[in-house]
């Protein structure tokens, strides 16, 4: 049976080039950074050439890029760490309504230490207006963090014009890129933000790292207590493979950006257009132009998003869904709800994310695929045979 | 995927009576597409038993094969028969579901419930009305 | 020139029955655990295998094992999540004098806070007296924590009787058992412990990836926020290929926990004989019995540790120090100044730790090795000259 | 190990000018065996100028080199000259220290300025004596 992996949002293959330069950290080069030996030696030397070059993909000093231990670590970091080293300024907090979790129960963890949250609403394609956050801004604000791009509806947010605002204010900006940095152009300068969150197994680098880049100058609360790695601001016996690894991800990705680009864009306007015009009643959610370029997401009508997903993995093929029955937490996104979407279309929520992997014929499958599948849920579901009944009846 | 059992799968894939009667005797309808999961069940009934039973079930995996286990295990039962099926007797015959799909899928007994009552209670409604 | 690892207490090499079990994860199978399609599912059940494979080393259930990302986080997550828990009941925390920094530290975190912290003191050897803690404990203490083995001097902790006051006091105890679980027999029943930290890089498992167990009932909050993986406890992307890799090393620690003890014992015995026959004014620190199988740690006087070190170092010889100067918060070790050694003999601290592929050549080496660098260190070192002069006069 | 320069590490591994003075004219101290570094200077004066230099050091690598670097630059040189050498040019001379061993490692300009001073004063005291 073909096998498509279309969910790489959810995680991305590593590259052979990546493992290759990790194996050897899985091997000899077995030493803790820290250590004062050989063995130690190079280690650090392998982290530090990361390092520089996670710095180099984000444009940032390579002394200001701190590694965790994923984006979800990152993104707890930034928020917690950034918002209780400036307590003393002022107890308000803004986010966006669709952050990551990490990042939003990050934020809803500091409202239960005392501090305040403003979620920010977003417009029916997911984007945040900029006047929106600076109206939310107030004298004890502290901290604003809005994504560079919402990993579930793929839009990319006016991060410019928001960073902007925040600076006018005095106010320290973070981004979660993490849907972005290695996938789009990202250059912290460029965007103009104090801290920014990325992630290696979204760019075909390994799980279990992460990176937050903070400006120098800016004040940070560590999360991980202990040891004074990472310059006192991240404890913890490095994860040198993986380090090793987002290295190599990083260096690769800012090699062949453009590439890729120019490579998964036409497979996610395809899909985008051929999708809604083989099924009926498909809409497309997030921006139309504005969105992340392997990145094609939907909702179909009338039926359920996991029985979608398992129809489709009998076929091989591998897909997201942000429907109730598909999270574990068992609600509707929090994005689509937030996008005005309603809650009986967001369980028909389908996401399908391109990769390095993909090609045309994958869209031809998938576009063969899926519509007998919704139309035998269709042929199942009592919302669709009232809508039938509705429009009959109309007629 | 949820860790399924082999009897979900089977109802998953060749569910049961799925449909839906014209002119039933009774309609029963639970859960809401909010949470995820709803399904409508339609039956005839005659002489106090199930004679066809056909749903529509809007859902995940288990709200799918819940609903075809219950029009399965119901279906030629007395309605009384048919009123003690529960939701642990439906997920005991699909060998089990997973622990968070329980409450949320598992609507399959409630609905057909609803359904007989719906029956009933026309039929209580015509006994009167012929009184 | 001979190369000789006598630092396993800084890190482990893999075993590559570990690196077998953890490459498949780094190509094909590359799915998000939590991913609704054959790629998450695979990935899913590889966690769920090593989850069980932790939970037997330690004699736990598997749905208490909780994965993180290292040690550190084990112990931040374990310490400020337990107290955080708590707060309602108390405000009130006890840690021995020498855990390790990322306990120490999360623990005075908590004073920050708004919590009071208990020092427990240790005696000459770093053993923890029970009576202390017991005497520690006020009305509103919450949490007891003092490790199972200290990595610097190798003492073994009484926890079975501190668990078992903290439980008549009906107080969570917990240990961290990173220097410990899958070197030595570590049950958390046998033990009485409520929650227990753990480690891949001790037990030639992988960095990046840590356990901790928390027993049924007891309540801990989340030190990461975000999605619901591992149970909502502990959010972020599994790191797949460490946890398969944690998973096997906690497998073969298992199989083979006596053999290993029976390999490393006699050489660190050896050792902790040798070195002070072959060195005058040599000390061993830490217990002379109750001490890990593998750990040999002493004070040379009158010298200096880094320079020790990068002296072994050219001869090949990795080892640790736990001087001023070989810290990098270049303060000397907390550990040996609570047992009471002066700060001038602690920057002569010299610690080496047997691994599985050191051989009785190996101490031999270095035994052979030292005394000249130690003799030259002494020629330059005007604390000996002083001694000597002292001691000439006392004549 | 900490990233020494190749002029750290050849000072560190062939110290020059290490051991003590008999009868020195100065002696200076500096820095506690509690922070981990510990230098003694020893001179010998002749016709204004550091005739012979000696050291001893308890310390890290680059203490080692930092007082075998500073017991180098002083030889010879007259008191003034040598007055004038500092941790920075010390620094300097050896291609640079890692930042964190700075300060407590780079103790050696002091030291030797102690061992003068003694010696001046020493000098200053003989001459009243002599008055
Ligand atoms: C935008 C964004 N933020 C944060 C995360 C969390 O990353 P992780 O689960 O790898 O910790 C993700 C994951 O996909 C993401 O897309
Ligand atoms: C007893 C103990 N606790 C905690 C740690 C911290 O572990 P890591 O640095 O791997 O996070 C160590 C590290 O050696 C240790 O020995």
């Amino acid at each position: 049976m073909r096998k498509v992996y279309l969910d790489n949002a959810a995680t991305t293959p590593l590259l052979p080039e990546v493992r290759e330069a990790m194996l050897p950290f899985l091997g000899e080069v077995f030493g803790n950074p820290s250590s004062l030996h050989d063995w130690g030696d190079t280690a650090r030397q392998a982290v530090d050439a990361a390092r520089e070059q996670v710095a180099v993909l984000i444009g940032a000093n390579a002394e200001e890029v701190i590694f965790t231990g994923s984006g979800t670590e990152s993104n707890n970091f930034a928020i917690k760490g950034l918002a209780l080293a400036q307590q003393s300024k002022g107890k308000h907090v803004v986010v966006s309504a669709i952050e990551h979790f990490s990042a939003l129960h990050s934020a809803r963890t500091l409202e239960k230490w005392g501090f305040e949250l403003t979620e920010v609403p977003v417009d029916k394609y997911g984007m945040v207006n900029p006047d929106d956050v600076r109206e939310s801004i107030r004298k004890d604000t502290v901290l604003i963090s809005v994504m560079h791009a919402n990993g579930e509806v793929g839009t990319i947010e006016p991060i410019k014009e928001i960073a902007r605002i925040a600076k006018e204010n005095k106010i320290v900006f973070h981004t979660d890129a993490i849907a972005t940095a290695g996938t789009i152009p990202v250059d912290v300068k460029e965007l103009g933000v104090d801290a920014l969150s990325l992630a290696g197994n979204q760019f075909y680098g390994p799980k279990g790292v992460g990176a937050l880049w903070v400006r120098r100058g800016v004040r940070i609360m560590p999360l991980l207590d202990g040891g004074v790695q990472e310059g006192g601001r991240r404890a913890g016996t490095e994860n040198v493979p993986a380090i090793v690894g987002l290295g190599k991800a990083a260096e690769l990705a800012k090699a062949s950006m453009s590439a890729r680009i120019k490579q998964l864009t036409p497979l996610r306007d395809r899909l985008l257009k051929e999708l809604p015009a083989s099924i009926e009643h498909v809409m497309v959610t997030g921006h139309p132009q504005n969105r992340l370029p392997g990145h094609a997401s939907f909702c179909v009508e009338f039926i359920e998003g996991e029985s979608m997903l398992m129809f489709l993995n009998m076929e091989g093929i591998a897909v997201s869904s942000g429907s109730a029955c598909t999270s574990r937490a068992l609600k509707a996104s929090h994005v689509l709800i937030a996008m005005g979407i309603s809650h009986e279309l967001a369980q028909g929520s389908l996401l399908c994310t391109f990769g390095l992997d993909n090609t045309d014929e994958d869209v031809d499958y998938m576009v063969k695929v899926l519509p007998p599948i919704v139309d035998r849920l269709r042929q199942m579901s009592p919302l669709y045979s009232k809508f039938i009944k509705a429009s009959k009846g109309g007629k | 995927m949820p860790v399924y059992s082999e009897k979900v799968m089977d109802h998953f894939m060749h569910p049961r009576n799925v449909g839906e009667i014209e002119n039933p005797d009774g309609i029963g309808e639970e859960g809401n597409p909010v949470c995820g999961d709803m399904m409508t069940f339609y039956i005839k009934v005659k002489d106090n038993r199930l004679e066809d039973i056909k749903f529509k079930t809007f859902g995940c995996g288990a709200a799918i094969a819940v609903s075809s286990m219950v029009s399965e295990m119901a279906m030629g039962k007395t309605l009384d028969e048919a009123m003690k099926i529960t939701p642990t007797s439906v997920a005991e015959e699909l060998q089990g579901l997973p622990k968070n799909k329980f409450h949320c899928s598992n609507l399959g007994a409630q609905a057909l419930h609803k359904a007989i009552e719906d029956y009933l209670s026309k039929q209580k409604a015509q006994g009167e009305k012929k009184e």
